[in-house]
């Protein structure tokens, strides 16, 4: 009966079937079908694809900040980066290009240079990430009051427009731009040089140093790439909802954080995917889908979501000791 | 063995122990006295009775959730639910010390929440091994919730004497700031007391020790919670009245602060008072700010300049040396 | 046989997820005797202490105190009981003082609160007997590894034990450290006090334990008297053949030419220093504990900020700026607190084994599982290390975390080889391959830098030894000026006697 | 004389120019950056009269404690009027008597907080608002239908006032069905969300009564995006729902909660400060939206921010007439 545990291909198996990232994904499954039972409209296809889509959102923000918390750090300023992306690309639009595509890569220009600023403090000058990054947000805030509503026009961006709506064989633009970064990212994680530096930082940076891992330099990247995936989510937003404001990013901060740890990667560092981030994505989109559609007041509901969570994490695992 | 005197040694610990626990808040302490002669420089008022008053009430609470976070920090914890539970305490006091319950039952409600929550958070981080972000995420949204049942608008009322109390001209912030500063120093000497450090930082290594590593961890949730109640019925006292989500901005706050007054995520790095510290930091700049007449746009720019060079500048310090 | 023993196991069993690590083991310990537990890394010592400890419960069998069984073993108990561990650095939190830290878990109260002038004077105490004189308020993460273990040891002695379990006291301790307390158990154990003792280095055992108990592969080989045993009889034992030369023959290899030169070098505690460390040579660094040696070498390795008047690192002028620098001049850096600086301990075996190669390879360049995993093994199959290489490290013996930290560097082929104190805790079998391993790498020319607590070892396997005492070489000791009495008397200061290098 | 007919807080012992105090909430939404501008238009126009030298400025960022702390700085530092609009409908009342106590004229607008002891409390009627947008909508879906109810965040006055204005209306017309009620922050995308996910669970809708900002905005892309008909919706004047309402053609109503508040409560401040009486509630009749006058908004619309509020005009005349008719 337990004969295919022992071969190798079953021992694979078995880890995967124990792995944090497939407990999570089937917690999403297994709330999906019970959710179709009890609420009606809710397992239908276009509502799924639809969380899915709005999940992307909080997957690519999630995607960096899933990088800096294995490398040890945590980025507090995911959230100021979408709205200052959301909210500055329709300034930057030029007419010269029709495709809008300047546009965007200039904005996500800027927001991965706010990402290595966030790196260069917490590199060289050795401020905590998260002090960091929540004084980078207050920055932005600033910025924002200079920028925000500045433009009386609204720009139409036809790239953004599109990732935003169009859906080419009937999948969200927004859900290939997603799939697409997620293999970039589990790539880069657990294929390169590159990803194996950021676990070993997370879990002993003294004794990364010593190992010969540049340290400094991994950070800037790692806090570039989160500025990089939170102006590409703020771009998608900027798409999804056909006007940047400020406060577009707001529920992305605790959001990606939730996705992150909701998907098995420990928030001490070290330990982790970006395969256990995507379905944690899904699962917040999720309940959040749920509660809108439960009749009851504010409290209630918010209890009600509260104790969801708190439910699925139980099923979802425990904290790996360490030390 | 060695002859020594005792009475010698008296005080020839712990006053030395305190001493260098100094040492990674020194700059710390430099900046928030920069601020605070400014301040006081800018604003001679603050040297009067009311002046000083209402500056102590408005950094209390922000003290007391700095100090919750900050210990639950030190074993190795974190709290995002620091502002719903200020938020619970401020309308239970509001909604109960004008009732039949009164004014000690309210405070024993308000008291009682505080433990209690903290306690069964504790206990489900510790016990059930439960990552404390997200137990405590999704915490926020519970205990949230509770804040708007109990008080769905903003409302409710407390007695003008107690208000007067506490938040009028006299300097009962400060004096009940002192107090708890004293009994964390008492906590501190128990057997739970410095465990916290140990529980925090070498897990493994404090329950071979005999320390009940555990017990003290869920103690420290359990303090925490009641630091946070505690907070919300200042504020609701302050206020006269209770709003469900007053305490939303203690959450990040708290965090900011304990980490600007050197309190580690790891566990058992920092000491309480760079946690003060830092919150006094914190509030401090709001006047500063104020009173330098900044435009909201420099205020914002300034507040990130003021946060990071507060934790660069002594960092960068001891590079040098 | 009439007195019952303070401490004991009996036939105790324990496996890690159906791992057996322990099997029917049985051990007593006796009031005024020093017992020896030996065995090779992994064997299951120090799980055996845990047992006994409280630490971990058995699966089987059960630990007596005083003849009677008790059913529930915690560190508490343990403690109640007179049952006092040293540790290996593991207790002790770094942001706390000395004191606080010796009295942590049995701290005296007056009104329920901790006593801070009786604690002083109990913690003074302590200090005393092992000749801790730093004051009692320092924070512990101030020491160095050595001191540190001092403070374990005193910690274990403040709360006057019945029953003293050392788990590698003196892996970090240099010789006159070392003798401090061997004076002191001797004291103790002439107290009444039973006293379990792990060592890998077998002449301390000698010297100091009146029985053994040997581990092999987590069951009991022998359990008896040390007289009319040697050191070889004993390593026969352990490792059930006849044990060669510890030490390898010694030749000399070393050329004129210098790997590393440096003038006037200062990094931390270490001032003004001149020197050169020759191709092909074994230089050995003694002196007593914390005297600024770690210093050195992490200054030539660029993890500290360093000056000097002028330097050559492999040809390449002035010190590397950074660690990846180090590396990519031939530089290599074995720590000594495996745990702390060498190790990932929640990675699996085979990452911490290729962690500098992904430091050195290009950034993106794709990694292969399968030739990580051949490495791996090769390393491991070199040093002896057994078992699953996708455990993570903290599964690993003591001993057997050291050789993954030494083995990580071994495919890198370095030019200069900086070690500190890298048979830390390893056992003897293992000691012999690592010893063979640097004499040998030196035969080809490379240079190898020996930072080490242990003084025969300086002694039989280096080329010259460096004394360092208060942060400044104070003797450069030749091959043929080599003894244990010229080291330690140089580094006590004793003898000023300098030779020119 | 002048002290008799003083409005209240006012003593009559500060002599202008006057030095006001803006106690904003948070600064960077465009609301209330649109409405920063008129204020700071009015006191440009009032520092020509003489009348204001200083426009002090604090930005709680949304915490209603730091609030109070800037609002009690202000008291210290003796500025002579402080218009606010608050961070919580109770929490500044204390420090606001302080203030009161000391002669400064307070005005608050737009959240206003429970206690008399201001100047004057200047707003539209949150409660007027819900029972309009309800009549409109009650009437637009025929007197009966099945309807989706979105309210801005959860214990917070305003979208309480809102939504219970609405409730009489609800009340009379028991053919309505309230299928379903959210509470989103007033933001376009958490709105558009919830729209999706009730849309799905409630396929037959005939009508949105959405009570304010952003949120209709979000319930019109959320029918769009799923190929749906639009249904009769309430709203605000958000100019990117304004530019919806006009490209899709809707059955739509909205009301504003206009920006010139903030110019007005400046312009009033000023009044009592001068001692002039003003009332202690200066209710502002809600300017409609409909399809009869939407092409004039929309006309004006280059002037005002992509994201932010197209409010009606206003001048002095405005401000006299609403001092005067109360
Ligand atoms: N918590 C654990 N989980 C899994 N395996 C463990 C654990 N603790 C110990 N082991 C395994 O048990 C065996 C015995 O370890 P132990 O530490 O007792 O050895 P030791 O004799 O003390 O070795 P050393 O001389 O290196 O200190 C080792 O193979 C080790 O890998
Ligand atoms: N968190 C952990 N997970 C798994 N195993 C652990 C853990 N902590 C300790 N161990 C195991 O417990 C045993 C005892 O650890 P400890 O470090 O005290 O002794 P040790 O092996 O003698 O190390 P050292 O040589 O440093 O003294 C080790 O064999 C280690 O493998
Ligand atoms: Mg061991
Ligand atoms: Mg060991």
């Amino acid at each position: 009966m337990t004969a295919w545990k022992e071969t190798v291909g079953g021992r694979r198996a078995l880890t995967i079937l124990r792995s944090r990232p497939f407990l999570t994904v089937a917690i999403v499954a297994g709330v999906w079908i019970a959710a179709s039972f009890t609420s009606r409209g809710f397992g239908s296809y276009g509502h799924l694809r639809y969380l899915v889509e709005l999940a992307a959102v909080i997957g690519l923000v999630a995607a960096g900040q899933t990088f800096v918390v294995i490398a040890g750090g945590i980025d507090l300023s995911v959230a100021a980066i979408v709205t200052v992306s959301a909210v500055s690309l329709p300034l930057l639009s030029w007419q010269a290009d029709p495709t809008g595509l300047t546009a965007v890569l200039a904005v996500l220009a800027l927001t991965t240079t706010i990402g290595l600023v966030n790196g260069l403090g917490v590199a060289l000058l050795r401020v905590h990430p998260m002090i960091m990054t929540l004084a980078m947000a207050t920055f932005l805030q600033g910025l924002l009051i200079i920028i925000a509503g500045g433009s009386a026009v609204t720009a139409e961006n036809p790239l953004v427009r599109w990732l935003g709506n169009a859906r080419p064989a009937g999948i969200p633009a927004g859900v290939l731009l997603w799939v697409a970064v997620s293999v970039i990212v589990l790539a880069a994680m657990h294929a390169t040089s590159f990803g194996a530096r950021l676990f070993a930082m997370g879990a002993n940076p003294l004794a990364a140093t010593l190992s010969g891992v540049p340290v400094a330099s991994t950070t800037l990247a790692v806090y570039g790439i989160s500025g990089f995936t939170s102006g590409l989510a703020g771009v998608l937003v900027l798409g999804m909802n056909g006007q940047g404001y400020v406060g577009i990013g707001d529920p992305y901060l605790l959001a990606s954080i939730a996705a992150v740890v909701l998907g098995g990667t420990s928030i001490l560092g070290g330990l982790g995917t970006y395969a256990g981030t995507i379905p944690g994505a899904i699962l917040l989109v999720t309940i959040t889908a749920l509660i809108t559609v439960v009749n009851a007041s504010p409290g209630w509901r918010s209890i009600l979501f509260g104790s969801l969570i708190l439910g699925l994490l139980l099923l979802s695992g425990r904290e790996q000791a360490r030390r | 063995m060695s002859v020594v005197d005792p009475s010698r040694q008296a005080g020839a610990l712990y006053w030395p122990v305190q001493l260098r626990r100094n040492v990674g808040v020194r700059g710390l302490f430099a900046v928030v006295m920069a601020f605070l002669v400014a301040y006081g420089f800018l604003f001679p008022g603050l040297l009067t009775a009311s002046g000083f008053a209402k500056f102590t009430q408005s950094w209390f609470p922000l003290a007391l959730v700095a100090m919750a976070q900050a210990i639950l920090m030190l074993t190795g914890g974190i709290s995002l639910a620091i502002g719903a539970m200020v938020s619970l305490g401020a309308v239970i006091a509001a909604t109960t010390m004008t009732g039949p319950l009164g004014v000690a039952g309210g405070a024993a409600a308000v008291t009682l929440t505080g433990v209690g929550i903290g306690a069964a958070t504790g206990f489900i981080v510790v016990k059930l091994r439960l990552p404390a972000i997200v137990v405590t995420l999704a915490g926020s949204f519970i205990i949230g919730g509770a804040a708007l049942l109990i008080l769905p608008r903003p409302g409710g009322a407390i007695p003008e004497w107690l208000s007067d109390l506490l938040a009028g001209n006299t300097p009962a912030a400060f004096v009940l700031l002192v107090l708890i500063v004293l009994l964390w120093k008492l906590y501190l000497a128990t057997p739970l007391g410095l465990s916290l450090y140990a529980a925090g930082e070498n897990p493994v290594g404090a329950y071979r020790s005999g320390v009940p590593v555990d017990g003290a961890r869920i103690a420290a949730y359990a303090i925490s919670g009641l630091l946070c109640t505690g907070a919300g019925l200042f504020v609701a006292a302050q206020t006269g009245s209770g709003d469900p989500v007053i305490g939303t901005a203690f959450t990040l706050n708290s965090i900011a602060a304990a980490v600007l007054g050197g309190i580690g995520f790891l566990g058992g790095q920092g000491t309480m008072r760079g946690a003060l510290a830092g919150s006094l930091l914190l509030s401090l700049m709001i006047s500063v700010m104020f009173f330098l007449g900044f435009t909201p746009v420099a205020q914002y720019v300034a507040q990130g300049l003021i946060i990071i060079g507060a934790v660069a500048i002594p960092q960068f310090r001891k590079v040098q040396q | 046989m009439a007195r019952a023993p303070l401490l004991a196991a009996r036939e105790v069993s324990k496996s890690f997820f159906g791992n057996p690590v322990l099997r029917d083991v049985s051990i007593a310990l006796q009031p005024g005797r020093v017992h020896a537990l030996l065995g090779e890394n992994g064997a299951g010592k120090s799980t055996l202490i845990n047992l006994l400890s409280g630490a971990l419960r058995p699966d089987g069998g059960a630990i007596e105190v005083d003849g009677r069984p008790v059913s529930r073993m915690t560190p508490a108990c343990a403690q109640q009981a007179g049952i006092a561990v040293v540790q290996q650095e593991l207790s002790l939190t770094a942001s706390l003082s000395i004191a606080e830290n010796i009295g942590l878990g049995a701290y005296p109260r007056r009104f329920g609160l901790l006593d801070y002038p009786e604690l002083a004077v109990r913690a003074r105490a302590a200090c005393d007997l092992v000749g801790l004189h730093e004051p009692l308020s320092m924070p512990v993460g101030h020491l160095s590894l050595g001191r540190r273990q001092m403070v374990e040891i005193a910690k274990a002695l403040y709360r006057r034990p019945r029953v003293l379990i050392l788990d590698e006291p003196t892996s970090s301790l240099s010789a006159t450290e070392t003798k401090v307390l061997t004076e002191l158990l001797e004291t103790l154990r002439g107290e009444g006090i039973a006293i379990l003792y792990i060592s890998h280095r077998l002449n301390e055992v000698m010297a100091l334990c009146q029985h053994v108990t040997i581990l092999k592969d987590g069951t009991c080989t022998a359990d008896r008297s040390l007289e009319g045993t040697d050191a070889a009889g004993l390593v026969r034992l352990m490792v059930g053949r006849d044990p060669g030369d510890l030490f390898p023959h010694w030749q000399p290899s070393a050329s004129a030419a210098n790997a590393i030169s440096v003038r006037n070098f200062s990094a931390g505690l270490m001032r003004d220093v001149d020197l050169d460390i020759r191709t092909g040579e074994v230089l050995g660094i003694g002196g007593l504990v914390g005297q600024g040696q770690e210093d050195l070498l992490l200054g030539l390795y660029g993890a500290m900020a360093a000056r000097t008047a002028s330097a050559t690192v492999n040809g390449a002028s002035g010190l590397p700026s950074g660690v990846p620098k180090a590396n990519a001049l031939g530089l290599a850096y074995v720590p000594a607190d495996r745990k702390r600086e060498g190790l990932h301990l929640i990675h699996s075996i085979i990452t911490n084994m290729m962690l500098p190669a992904f430091a050195r390879l290009p950034a993106l360049k794709l990694r292969s599982r399968h030739a990580e995993r051949e490495t791996a093994r090769g390393l491991a199959a070199q040093l002896g290390i057994k078992g699953d290489l996708d455990r993570p490290a903290q599964a690993l013996s003591g001993g057997n975390q050291q050789k993954v930290a030494l083995a990580k560097w071994m495919p890198h082929d370095p030019l200069v080889l900086l070690l500190n104190d890298p048979t830390r805790g390893v056992d003897v079998e293992t000691k012999r391959e690592i010893y063979m391993m640097l004499r040998n790498f030196a035969a080809t020319g490379k240079a190898v830098v020996l930072l080490s607590s242990d003084t025969p070892e300086l002694v039989h396997l280096c080329d010259r030894v460096a004394v360092v005492r208060e942060g400044r070489i104070v003797a450069m000791l030749e091959r043929g000026a080599l003894s244990e009495e010229a080291i330690v008397s140089a580094a006590m200061g004793a003898e000023q006697r300098k030779v020119a290098a | 004389s002048q002290a008799n007919a003083a409005a209240k807080c006012i003593k009559g012992d500060r002599k202008a120019p006057y030095t006001i105090g803006w106690a904003n909430i948070y600064s960077v939404p465009t609301w209330m950056k649109q409405t920063q501008g008129t204020i700071e238009a009015e006191v440009e126009t009032l520092k020509k009269q003489g009348l204001v030298d200083k426009l002090v400025v604090t930005d709680a960022q949304g915490d209603a404690n730091v609030q109070i702390q800037q609002i009690q700085s202000m008291i210290d530092s003796d500025v002579d009027a402080i218009i606010l609009i608050a961070g919580s409908s109770t929490a500044p009342a204390r420090v606001l008597a302080d203030a009161c106590a000391k002669g400064i004229a307070i005005i608050n607008f737009d959240s206003l907080v429970d206690t008399d002891q201001v100047t004057a409390k200047v707003n539209t009627d949150s409660a007027q608002w819900g029972d309009q947008a309800a009549k409109f909508l009650i009437d637009a879906i025929g007197g009966k239908g099945k309807i989706l109810i979105l309210n801005g965040p959860a214990g917070v006055s305003v979208s309480d006032d809102r939504r219970k204005g609405a409730d009489a209306a609800l009340k009379a017309h028991p053919e309505v069905t309230v299928l379903a009620e959210t509470n989103t922050p007033y933001n376009v995308a958490p709105a558009q969300e919830a729209v999706t996910s009730l849309l799905f669970a409630n396929p037959e809708i005939d009508g949105i009564l959405s009570l304010g900002g952003a949120l209709s905005a979000g319930a019109v892309l959320a029918l769009d995006k799923q190929g749906r008909e639009q249904v009769p919706i309430t709203g605000e004047n958000a100019r990117q729902f304004l530019e919806l309402w006009k490209e899709k053609g809707l059955k739509s109503w909205a009301t504003m909660q206009p920006n010139w508040l903030g110019a007005f409560a400046t312009y009033t401040a000023v009044q009592a400060l001068e001692g002039k009486d003003v009332p202690a509630f200066v209710k502002i009749p809600l300017p409609v939206i409909d399809n009869s006058n939407i092409d004039q908004y929309l006309a004006r619309a280059a002037d005002f921010p992509a994201d932010g509020y197209i409010y009606s005009p206003y001048d002095e005349e405005l401000f006299k007439k609403l001092l005067a008719e109360q």
